[in-house]
Protein backbone atom coordinates (compact mmCIF):
# COMPACT_ATOMS: atom_id res chain seq x y z
CA UNK A 1 0.00 0.00 0.00
CA UNK A 2 1.31 3.49 -0.83
CA UNK A 3 0.47 6.62 0.92
CA UNK A 4 1.90 9.73 -0.02
CA UNK A 5 2.10 12.52 2.63
CA UNK A 6 2.32 16.48 2.88
CA UNK A 7 3.63 18.64 5.36
CA UNK A 8 2.84 22.43 5.48
CA UNK A 9 3.83 25.41 7.31
CA UNK A 10 5.69 25.03 10.33
CA UNK A 11 5.11 21.96 10.23
CA UNK A 12 6.78 21.47 7.17
CA UNK A 13 9.84 23.41 8.78
CA UNK A 14 10.00 21.38 11.73
CA UNK A 15 10.00 17.73 9.37
CA UNK A 16 12.56 19.80 7.08
CA UNK A 17 10.38 18.38 3.84
CA UNK A 18 7.58 19.12 2.50
CA UNK A 19 6.71 15.30 1.44
CA UNK A 20 6.79 11.82 1.66
CA UNK A 21 6.34 8.15 -0.21
CA UNK A 22 5.28 5.64 2.34
CA UNK A 23 4.79 1.95 1.27
CA UNK A 24 3.08 -0.49 3.89
CA UNK A 25 3.21 -4.38 3.68
CA UNK A 26 -0.28 -4.64 5.49
CA UNK A 27 -3.36 -3.72 4.34
CA UNK A 28 -4.62 -2.58 8.08
CA UNK A 29 -3.03 1.06 8.30
CA UNK A 30 -4.51 3.93 10.16
CA UNK A 31 -3.12 7.48 9.92
CA UNK A 32 -1.21 7.20 13.82
CA UNK A 33 0.46 4.15 11.93
CA UNK A 34 1.59 6.04 9.38
CA UNK A 35 2.90 9.08 11.11
CA UNK A 36 4.73 6.80 13.82
CA UNK A 37 6.78 6.01 10.37
CA UNK A 38 7.84 9.59 9.35
CA UNK A 39 8.54 10.67 12.55
CA UNK A 40 9.98 10.04 15.97
CA UNK A 41 7.75 12.23 18.04
CA UNK A 42 4.03 12.01 19.43
CA UNK A 43 2.28 13.83 17.18
CA UNK A 44 1.34 17.58 18.27
CA UNK A 45 -2.12 17.50 19.91
CA UNK A 46 -2.83 20.56 17.21
CA UNK A 47 -1.77 19.24 14.13
CA UNK A 48 -4.47 18.67 12.17
CA UNK A 49 -5.28 15.41 9.50
CA UNK A 50 -6.88 15.36 6.09
CA UNK A 51 -6.81 12.21 3.82
CA UNK A 52 -7.72 13.26 0.17
CA UNK A 53 -8.57 16.63 1.40
CA UNK A 54 -10.98 16.10 3.47
CA UNK A 55 -10.42 16.76 7.76
CA UNK A 56 -10.23 13.53 9.60
CA UNK A 57 -8.46 12.38 12.63
CA UNK A 58 -5.72 9.71 13.27
CA UNK A 59 -7.65 6.72 13.81
CA UNK A 60 -9.30 7.28 10.08
CA UNK A 61 -7.83 3.90 8.38
CA UNK A 62 -6.20 4.02 4.63
CA UNK A 63 -6.04 2.69 1.72
CA UNK A 64 -3.94 2.32 -1.45
CA UNK A 65 -2.79 6.01 -3.12
CA UNK A 66 -4.60 8.22 -0.68
CA UNK A 67 -3.49 11.32 0.01
CA UNK A 68 -2.10 12.03 3.72
CA UNK A 69 -1.55 15.83 5.06
CA UNK A 70 -0.13 17.22 8.23
CA UNK A 71 -1.06 20.45 9.11
CA UNK A 72 -1.06 23.45 12.08
CA UNK A 73 -4.15 25.03 13.03
CA UNK A 74 -4.95 27.22 9.78
CA UNK A 75 -4.41 30.92 9.80
CA UNK A 76 -5.98 32.32 6.63
CA UNK A 77 -8.13 35.51 5.40
CA UNK B 1 -20.39 30.53 -6.93
CA UNK B 2 -16.75 31.64 -7.56
CA UNK B 3 -14.04 30.88 -5.63
CA UNK B 4 -10.36 31.56 -6.55
CA UNK B 5 -7.16 31.46 -4.95
CA UNK B 6 -3.91 33.30 -6.89
CA UNK B 7 -0.42 34.74 -6.74
CA UNK B 8 -1.17 38.00 -8.23
CA UNK B 9 -1.83 40.83 -6.28
CA UNK B 10 -5.90 41.05 -5.65
CA UNK B 11 -7.98 44.28 -6.94
CA UNK B 12 -11.18 43.30 -4.64
CA UNK B 13 -13.47 45.79 -5.96
CA UNK B 14 -12.61 45.14 -9.37
CA UNK B 15 -13.30 41.24 -9.08
CA UNK B 16 -16.86 42.16 -7.50
CA UNK B 17 -18.10 44.15 -10.08
CA UNK B 18 -16.99 41.86 -13.05
CA UNK B 19 -18.53 38.87 -11.42
CA UNK B 20 -21.59 41.11 -10.77
CA UNK B 21 -22.08 41.62 -14.44
CA UNK B 22 -22.60 37.46 -14.70
CA UNK B 23 -25.49 38.27 -12.22
CA UNK B 24 -28.77 38.59 -13.67
CA UNK B 25 -29.66 42.25 -13.66
CA UNK B 26 -31.88 44.20 -11.09
CA UNK B 27 -32.89 40.97 -9.05
CA UNK B 28 -30.40 41.59 -6.53
CA UNK B 29 -31.48 44.39 -4.28
CA UNK B 30 -28.02 44.99 -1.99
CA UNK B 31 -24.39 42.76 -1.56
CA UNK B 32 -22.30 42.74 0.98
CA UNK B 33 -18.39 42.64 0.56
CA UNK B 34 -15.75 42.07 2.87
CA UNK B 35 -12.50 43.19 1.98
CA UNK B 36 -9.58 41.46 4.20
CA UNK B 37 -6.14 43.39 3.78
CA UNK B 38 -2.93 42.62 5.67
CA UNK B 39 -2.44 44.97 8.81
CA UNK B 40 1.13 46.32 9.70
CA UNK B 41 1.00 44.65 13.30
CA UNK B 42 -0.11 41.38 14.72
CA UNK B 43 0.61 40.79 18.73
CA UNK B 44 2.55 44.00 18.90
CA UNK B 45 5.08 42.73 16.78
CA UNK B 46 5.77 45.08 13.60
CA UNK B 47 5.42 42.95 10.15
CA UNK B 48 7.44 44.08 7.29
CA UNK B 49 6.02 41.36 5.27
CA UNK B 50 3.69 37.80 5.17
CA UNK B 51 4.08 34.84 3.40
CA UNK B 52 0.82 32.82 3.10
CA UNK B 53 1.06 29.01 2.37
CA UNK B 54 -1.83 27.03 1.40
CA UNK B 55 -3.01 23.39 0.20
CA UNK B 56 -4.05 23.74 -3.57
CA UNK B 57 -6.91 21.86 -4.13
CA UNK B 58 -8.05 21.24 -1.00
CA UNK B 59 -8.16 25.36 -0.26
CA UNK B 60 -10.67 25.50 -3.04
CA UNK B 61 -12.44 22.96 -2.22
CA UNK B 62 -13.20 23.61 1.44
CA UNK B 63 -14.05 27.17 0.73
CA UNK B 64 -16.20 26.17 -1.82
CA UNK B 65 -17.79 24.06 0.67
CA UNK B 66 -18.47 27.25 2.73
CA UNK B 67 -20.00 29.12 0.25
CA UNK B 68 -22.66 26.58 -0.70
CA UNK B 69 -23.25 26.25 2.98
CA UNK B 70 -24.20 29.92 2.97
CA UNK B 71 -26.27 29.80 0.44
CA UNK B 72 -27.94 26.58 1.91
CA UNK B 73 -28.63 28.27 4.79
CA UNK B 74 -29.72 31.95 3.61
CA UNK B 75 -31.63 33.35 0.26
CA UNK B 76 -28.52 34.44 -1.46
CA UNK B 77 -28.18 34.77 -5.40
CA UNK B 78 -24.74 34.37 -5.55
CA UNK B 79 -21.48 34.54 -3.68
CA UNK B 80 -17.54 35.18 -4.64
CA UNK B 81 -14.49 34.54 -2.57
CA UNK B 82 -10.60 35.45 -4.45
CA UNK B 83 -8.04 34.43 -1.67
CA UNK B 84 -4.38 35.56 -2.54
CA UNK B 85 -1.33 33.62 -1.60
CA UNK B 86 2.20 33.81 -1.53
CA UNK B 87 4.21 36.74 -0.89
CA UNK B 88 2.76 40.40 0.17
CA UNK B 89 3.36 43.50 2.25
CA UNK B 90 0.93 45.99 4.71
CA UNK B 91 -2.14 47.19 3.10
CA UNK B 92 -2.25 44.35 0.74
CA UNK B 93 -6.04 43.11 -0.02
CA UNK B 94 -5.57 39.73 1.19
CA UNK B 95 -9.38 38.49 0.99
CA UNK B 96 -12.31 39.56 -0.65
CA UNK B 97 -15.67 37.70 -0.06
CA UNK B 98 -19.12 39.11 -1.70
CA UNK B 99 -22.33 37.75 -1.12
CA UNK B 100 -25.41 39.17 -3.37
CA UNK B 101 -28.74 38.40 -2.63
CA UNK B 102 -32.88 40.11 -2.61
CA UNK B 103 -32.45 40.85 1.26
CA UNK B 104 -29.70 42.68 2.97
CA UNK B 105 -30.34 40.25 5.96
CA UNK B 106 -29.25 37.38 4.08
CA UNK B 107 -26.08 39.27 2.14
CA UNK B 108 -24.94 40.20 5.51
CA UNK B 109 -25.42 36.80 7.28
CA UNK B 110 -23.75 34.86 4.46
CA UNK B 111 -20.87 37.04 3.62
CA UNK B 112 -19.84 37.18 7.80
CA UNK B 113 -20.46 32.80 7.93
CA UNK B 114 -18.31 32.86 4.55
CA UNK B 115 -15.02 34.70 6.42
CA UNK B 116 -15.68 33.33 9.71
CA UNK B 117 -15.55 29.90 7.97
CA UNK B 118 -13.39 29.99 5.66
CA UNK B 119 -10.93 31.50 8.47
CA UNK B 120 -12.05 28.36 10.49
CA UNK B 121 -11.68 25.88 7.81
CA UNK B 122 -9.96 26.69 4.54
CA UNK B 123 -5.93 25.40 4.82
CA UNK B 124 -4.12 28.75 4.58
CA UNK B 125 -1.15 29.70 6.95
CA UNK B 126 0.42 33.14 7.53
CA UNK B 127 4.22 33.47 8.10
CA UNK B 128 4.79 36.89 8.90
CA UNK B 129 8.45 38.87 9.07
CA UNK B 130 8.72 41.02 10.82
CA UNK B 131 10.81 44.67 10.77
CA UNK B 132 13.74 43.16 12.97
CA UNK B 133 13.71 40.30 10.02
CA UNK B 134 12.03 37.54 12.77
CA UNK B 135 10.22 34.94 10.66
CA UNK B 136 7.43 33.07 12.36
CA UNK B 137 4.40 30.89 11.84
CA UNK B 138 0.87 32.92 13.17
CA UNK B 139 -0.46 30.15 15.85
CA UNK B 140 -4.30 31.85 15.72
CA UNK B 141 -6.59 34.08 14.01
CA UNK B 142 -8.33 36.43 15.76
CA UNK B 143 -11.79 35.23 16.86
CA UNK B 144 -15.42 36.61 15.59
CA UNK B 145 -17.30 36.31 18.80
CA UNK B 146 -20.76 36.76 17.40
CA UNK B 147 -20.12 33.82 15.27
CA UNK B 148 -18.70 31.63 17.80
CA UNK B 149 -21.76 32.15 19.90
CA UNK B 150 -23.59 32.02 16.81
CA UNK B 151 -22.52 27.99 16.09
CA UNK B 152 -23.08 27.34 19.97
CA UNK B 153 -26.14 27.60 19.75
CA UNK B 154 -27.29 26.04 16.58
CA UNK B 155 -25.34 22.93 17.68
CA UNK B 156 -27.01 23.28 21.22
CA UNK C 1 -16.55 60.09 8.91
CA UNK C 2 -18.09 61.03 5.25
CA UNK C 3 -21.71 61.28 4.55
CA UNK C 4 -23.10 62.83 1.40
CA UNK C 5 -26.50 62.95 -0.43
CA UNK C 6 -25.92 63.36 -4.23
CA UNK C 7 -27.98 63.59 -7.19
CA UNK C 8 -25.35 62.08 -9.57
CA UNK C 9 -24.82 58.54 -10.34
CA UNK C 10 -23.35 56.69 -7.77
CA UNK C 11 -20.17 54.43 -8.36
CA UNK C 12 -19.95 52.57 -4.90
CA UNK C 13 -16.52 50.87 -4.63
CA UNK C 14 -14.66 54.20 -6.30
CA UNK C 15 -16.29 55.86 -3.34
CA UNK C 16 -14.94 53.49 -1.01
CA UNK C 17 -11.62 53.27 -2.63
CA UNK C 18 -11.23 56.97 -2.73
CA UNK C 19 -11.74 57.13 0.60
CA UNK C 20 -9.65 54.75 2.01
CA UNK C 21 -6.73 56.53 0.72
CA UNK C 22 -7.63 59.23 2.98
CA UNK C 23 -7.05 56.60 5.87
CA UNK C 24 -3.27 55.89 7.69
CA UNK C 25 -2.27 53.19 5.54
CA UNK C 26 -2.08 49.28 7.06
CA UNK C 27 -3.52 49.78 10.18
CA UNK C 28 -7.16 48.46 9.23
CA UNK C 29 -7.77 44.82 9.10
CA UNK C 30 -10.79 44.82 7.08
CA UNK C 31 -13.61 47.03 5.60
CA UNK C 32 -16.75 45.82 5.02
CA UNK C 33 -19.35 47.14 2.25
CA UNK C 34 -22.82 47.39 2.23
CA UNK C 35 -23.99 48.40 -2.04
CA UNK C 36 -27.91 48.70 -1.93
CA UNK C 37 -29.32 48.92 -5.59
CA UNK C 38 -32.56 49.22 -7.01
CA UNK C 39 -34.11 46.18 -7.66
CA UNK C 40 -36.71 45.74 -10.36
CA UNK C 41 -39.20 44.56 -8.39
CA UNK C 42 -40.92 45.44 -5.31
CA UNK C 43 -44.13 43.86 -3.77
CA UNK C 44 -44.84 41.87 -6.99
CA UNK C 45 -45.09 45.25 -9.27
CA UNK C 46 -42.37 45.69 -11.77
CA UNK C 47 -40.59 48.68 -11.35
CA UNK C 48 -39.72 50.55 -14.32
CA UNK C 49 -37.74 53.72 -12.76
CA UNK C 50 -37.30 54.97 -8.98
CA UNK C 51 -37.15 58.49 -7.57
CA UNK C 52 -35.85 58.95 -4.27
CA UNK C 53 -36.98 62.42 -2.40
CA UNK C 54 -35.17 63.38 0.64
CA UNK C 55 -34.86 66.51 3.11
CA UNK C 56 -31.78 68.00 2.90
CA UNK C 57 -29.83 69.04 5.63
CA UNK C 58 -32.07 66.62 8.10
CA UNK C 59 -30.73 63.63 5.90
CA UNK C 60 -27.09 64.24 5.91
CA UNK C 61 -27.77 65.33 10.07
CA UNK C 62 -29.34 61.74 10.68
CA UNK C 63 -27.00 59.75 8.40
CA UNK C 64 -24.35 61.14 10.56
CA UNK C 65 -25.91 60.36 13.76
CA UNK C 66 -26.21 56.96 12.78
CA UNK C 67 -22.55 56.33 11.81
CA UNK C 68 -21.47 58.09 15.55
CA UNK C 69 -23.54 55.52 17.31
CA UNK C 70 -21.37 52.83 15.43
CA UNK C 71 -18.28 54.67 16.01
CA UNK C 72 -18.98 54.85 19.49
CA UNK C 73 -20.15 51.40 19.56
CA UNK C 74 -18.05 49.32 17.98
CA UNK C 75 -14.08 49.35 17.58
CA UNK C 76 -13.96 51.45 13.71
CA UNK C 77 -11.58 53.52 12.75
CA UNK C 78 -13.90 55.59 9.98
CA UNK C 79 -16.71 54.77 7.49
CA UNK C 80 -18.43 56.44 4.89
CA UNK C 81 -21.56 56.46 3.80
CA UNK C 82 -23.11 57.91 0.32
CA UNK C 83 -26.45 58.13 -0.62
CA UNK C 84 -28.51 59.05 -4.07
CA UNK C 85 -31.06 60.45 -4.73
CA UNK C 86 -33.43 61.26 -7.52
CA UNK C 87 -34.69 59.64 -10.25
CA UNK C 88 -32.86 56.39 -11.00
CA UNK C 89 -33.39 52.77 -13.08
CA UNK C 90 -32.82 49.41 -11.67
CA UNK C 91 -29.47 48.39 -11.33
CA UNK C 92 -28.51 51.90 -10.10
CA UNK C 93 -26.44 51.65 -7.08
CA UNK C 94 -28.61 53.89 -4.45
CA UNK C 95 -26.30 53.65 -1.48
CA UNK C 96 -22.82 52.67 -0.64
CA UNK C 97 -21.88 52.09 3.58
CA UNK C 98 -18.68 50.91 4.59
CA UNK C 99 -16.98 50.80 8.23
CA UNK C 100 -13.60 50.29 8.25
CA UNK C 101 -11.80 48.43 11.56
CA UNK C 102 -9.09 46.95 12.84
CA UNK C 103 -11.35 43.48 13.16
CA UNK C 104 -13.44 42.29 11.10
CA UNK C 105 -16.34 41.91 13.78
CA UNK C 106 -16.24 45.49 14.52
CA UNK C 107 -16.26 46.20 10.53
CA UNK C 108 -19.81 43.90 10.18
CA UNK C 109 -21.39 45.04 13.24
CA UNK C 110 -20.81 49.15 12.52
CA UNK C 111 -21.76 48.38 8.64
CA UNK C 112 -24.76 46.26 9.51
CA UNK C 113 -26.09 49.22 12.19
CA UNK C 114 -25.58 52.34 9.57
CA UNK C 115 -27.47 50.57 7.18
CA UNK C 116 -30.43 49.34 8.88
CA UNK C 117 -31.00 52.84 11.18
CA UNK C 118 -30.16 54.89 8.39
CA UNK C 119 -33.07 52.40 6.88
CA UNK C 120 -35.18 53.62 9.82
CA UNK C 121 -34.58 57.20 10.84
CA UNK C 122 -32.81 58.84 7.78
CA UNK C 123 -35.70 61.41 5.66
CA UNK C 124 -35.62 59.31 2.22
CA UNK C 125 -38.69 58.34 0.63
CA UNK C 126 -38.89 56.24 -2.25
CA UNK C 127 -41.31 56.59 -5.08
CA UNK C 128 -41.95 53.98 -7.53
CA UNK C 129 -43.20 54.10 -11.45
CA UNK C 130 -44.51 50.76 -12.45
CA UNK C 131 -43.85 49.47 -16.05
CA UNK C 132 -47.74 49.98 -16.36
CA UNK C 133 -47.15 53.77 -15.58
CA UNK C 134 -48.42 54.13 -12.09
CA UNK C 135 -46.04 56.14 -9.44
CA UNK C 136 -46.78 55.33 -6.26
CA UNK C 137 -44.89 56.01 -3.04
CA UNK C 138 -43.11 52.97 -1.20
CA UNK C 139 -45.31 52.98 2.07
CA UNK C 140 -42.32 50.66 3.97
CA UNK C 141 -39.04 49.23 3.62
CA UNK C 142 -38.28 45.41 4.53
CA UNK C 143 -37.16 44.86 7.86
CA UNK C 144 -34.01 43.29 8.75
CA UNK C 145 -35.31 40.65 11.75
CA UNK C 146 -31.65 40.45 12.75
CA UNK C 147 -30.94 43.50 13.81
CA UNK C 148 -34.63 44.46 14.97
CA UNK C 149 -34.50 41.66 17.81
CA UNK C 150 -30.95 42.98 18.92
CA UNK C 151 -32.44 46.38 19.39
CA UNK C 152 -35.22 45.32 21.62
CA UNK C 153 -32.21 43.03 23.76
CA UNK C 154 -30.42 46.58 24.17
CA UNK C 155 -33.18 47.86 25.34
CA UNK C 156 -34.83 45.12 27.60
CA UNK D 1 -44.21 83.58 16.13
CA UNK D 2 -43.68 82.60 12.44
CA UNK D 3 -43.13 78.87 11.52
CA UNK D 4 -42.19 77.32 8.04
CA UNK D 5 -43.76 74.23 7.58
CA UNK D 6 -42.29 71.49 5.28
CA UNK D 7 -44.42 68.65 3.74
CA UNK D 8 -42.65 65.48 1.74
CA UNK D 9 -43.12 62.62 -0.13
CA UNK D 10 -47.19 61.41 -0.66
CA UNK D 11 -47.82 63.98 2.04
CA UNK D 12 -46.55 66.74 0.01
CA UNK D 13 -48.82 65.28 -2.86
CA UNK D 14 -51.74 65.14 -0.39
CA UNK D 15 -51.41 68.48 0.48
CA UNK D 16 -50.84 69.78 -2.95
CA UNK D 17 -47.78 72.23 -1.79
CA UNK D 18 -44.73 71.54 -0.51
CA UNK D 19 -44.78 74.64 2.40
CA UNK D 20 -46.15 76.93 3.67
CA UNK D 21 -45.36 79.60 6.20
CA UNK D 22 -47.58 80.42 9.22
CA UNK D 23 -48.21 83.01 11.91
CA UNK D 24 -49.74 83.10 15.46
CA UNK D 25 -50.75 85.63 17.59
CA UNK D 26 -49.93 83.27 20.81
CA UNK D 27 -46.54 82.24 22.10
CA UNK D 28 -48.35 79.16 23.28
CA UNK D 29 -48.50 77.14 19.90
CA UNK D 30 -48.07 72.69 20.15
CA UNK D 31 -46.99 70.89 16.79
CA UNK D 32 -50.50 69.59 17.10
CA UNK D 33 -51.67 73.53 16.91
CA UNK D 34 -49.72 73.99 13.77
CA UNK D 35 -50.98 71.00 12.12
CA UNK D 36 -54.87 72.06 12.62
CA UNK D 37 -54.11 75.67 11.10
CA UNK D 38 -52.73 74.20 7.69
CA UNK D 39 -55.30 70.74 7.10
CA UNK D 40 -58.80 70.23 7.73
CA UNK D 41 -58.23 66.19 8.45
CA UNK D 42 -56.96 65.04 12.03
CA UNK D 43 -53.37 64.28 11.52
CA UNK D 44 -52.59 60.23 10.35
CA UNK D 45 -51.36 57.82 13.04
CA UNK D 46 -48.29 56.94 11.00
CA UNK D 47 -46.83 60.65 10.41
CA UNK D 48 -44.05 62.01 11.38
CA UNK D 49 -42.92 64.95 13.01
CA UNK D 50 -39.33 67.10 13.03
CA UNK D 51 -38.68 70.19 14.90
CA UNK D 52 -35.72 72.08 13.17
CA UNK D 53 -34.33 69.20 11.87
CA UNK D 54 -35.38 66.80 14.71
CA UNK D 55 -37.49 64.16 15.39
CA UNK D 56 -40.33 65.02 17.53
CA UNK D 57 -43.86 64.72 18.50
CA UNK D 58 -46.82 66.70 18.23
CA UNK D 59 -47.51 67.66 21.73
CA UNK D 60 -44.14 69.77 20.92
CA UNK D 61 -43.84 73.68 21.99
CA UNK D 62 -42.82 75.95 19.05
CA UNK D 63 -41.19 79.06 19.10
CA UNK D 64 -40.79 81.63 16.58
CA UNK D 65 -38.46 80.96 13.51
CA UNK D 66 -38.93 77.33 14.30
CA UNK D 67 -39.22 74.52 11.08
CA UNK D 68 -41.53 72.05 11.14
CA UNK D 69 -41.70 69.05 8.97
CA UNK D 70 -44.22 66.27 8.41
CA UNK D 71 -43.95 63.15 6.34
CA UNK D 72 -44.70 59.79 5.77
CA UNK D 73 -42.28 56.61 7.78
CA UNK D 74 -39.24 56.92 5.52
CA UNK D 75 -38.03 54.39 3.25
CA UNK D 76 -34.64 55.00 2.00
CA UNK D 77 -31.29 53.05 1.56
Amino acid sequence: MDIKVRYFASLRDRMGRSEDQVSFDSENVTVADLWGKVSDEPIAEKILVAVNMEYTDTSHQLKNGDEVAFFPPVTGG
Amino acid sequence: MKVFVTKEALDPYKEVQEHEKTLPAGKHGGVVVFVGAMRDFNDGENVKSLSLDHYPGMTERHIEKVCQEAMDEWDVMDTLVVHRVGDMVPTDPMVVVAAWAAHRKDSFDACRYIINYLKERAPFWKCEITTEGNKHWVEHNSEDPGVSERKLQKTA
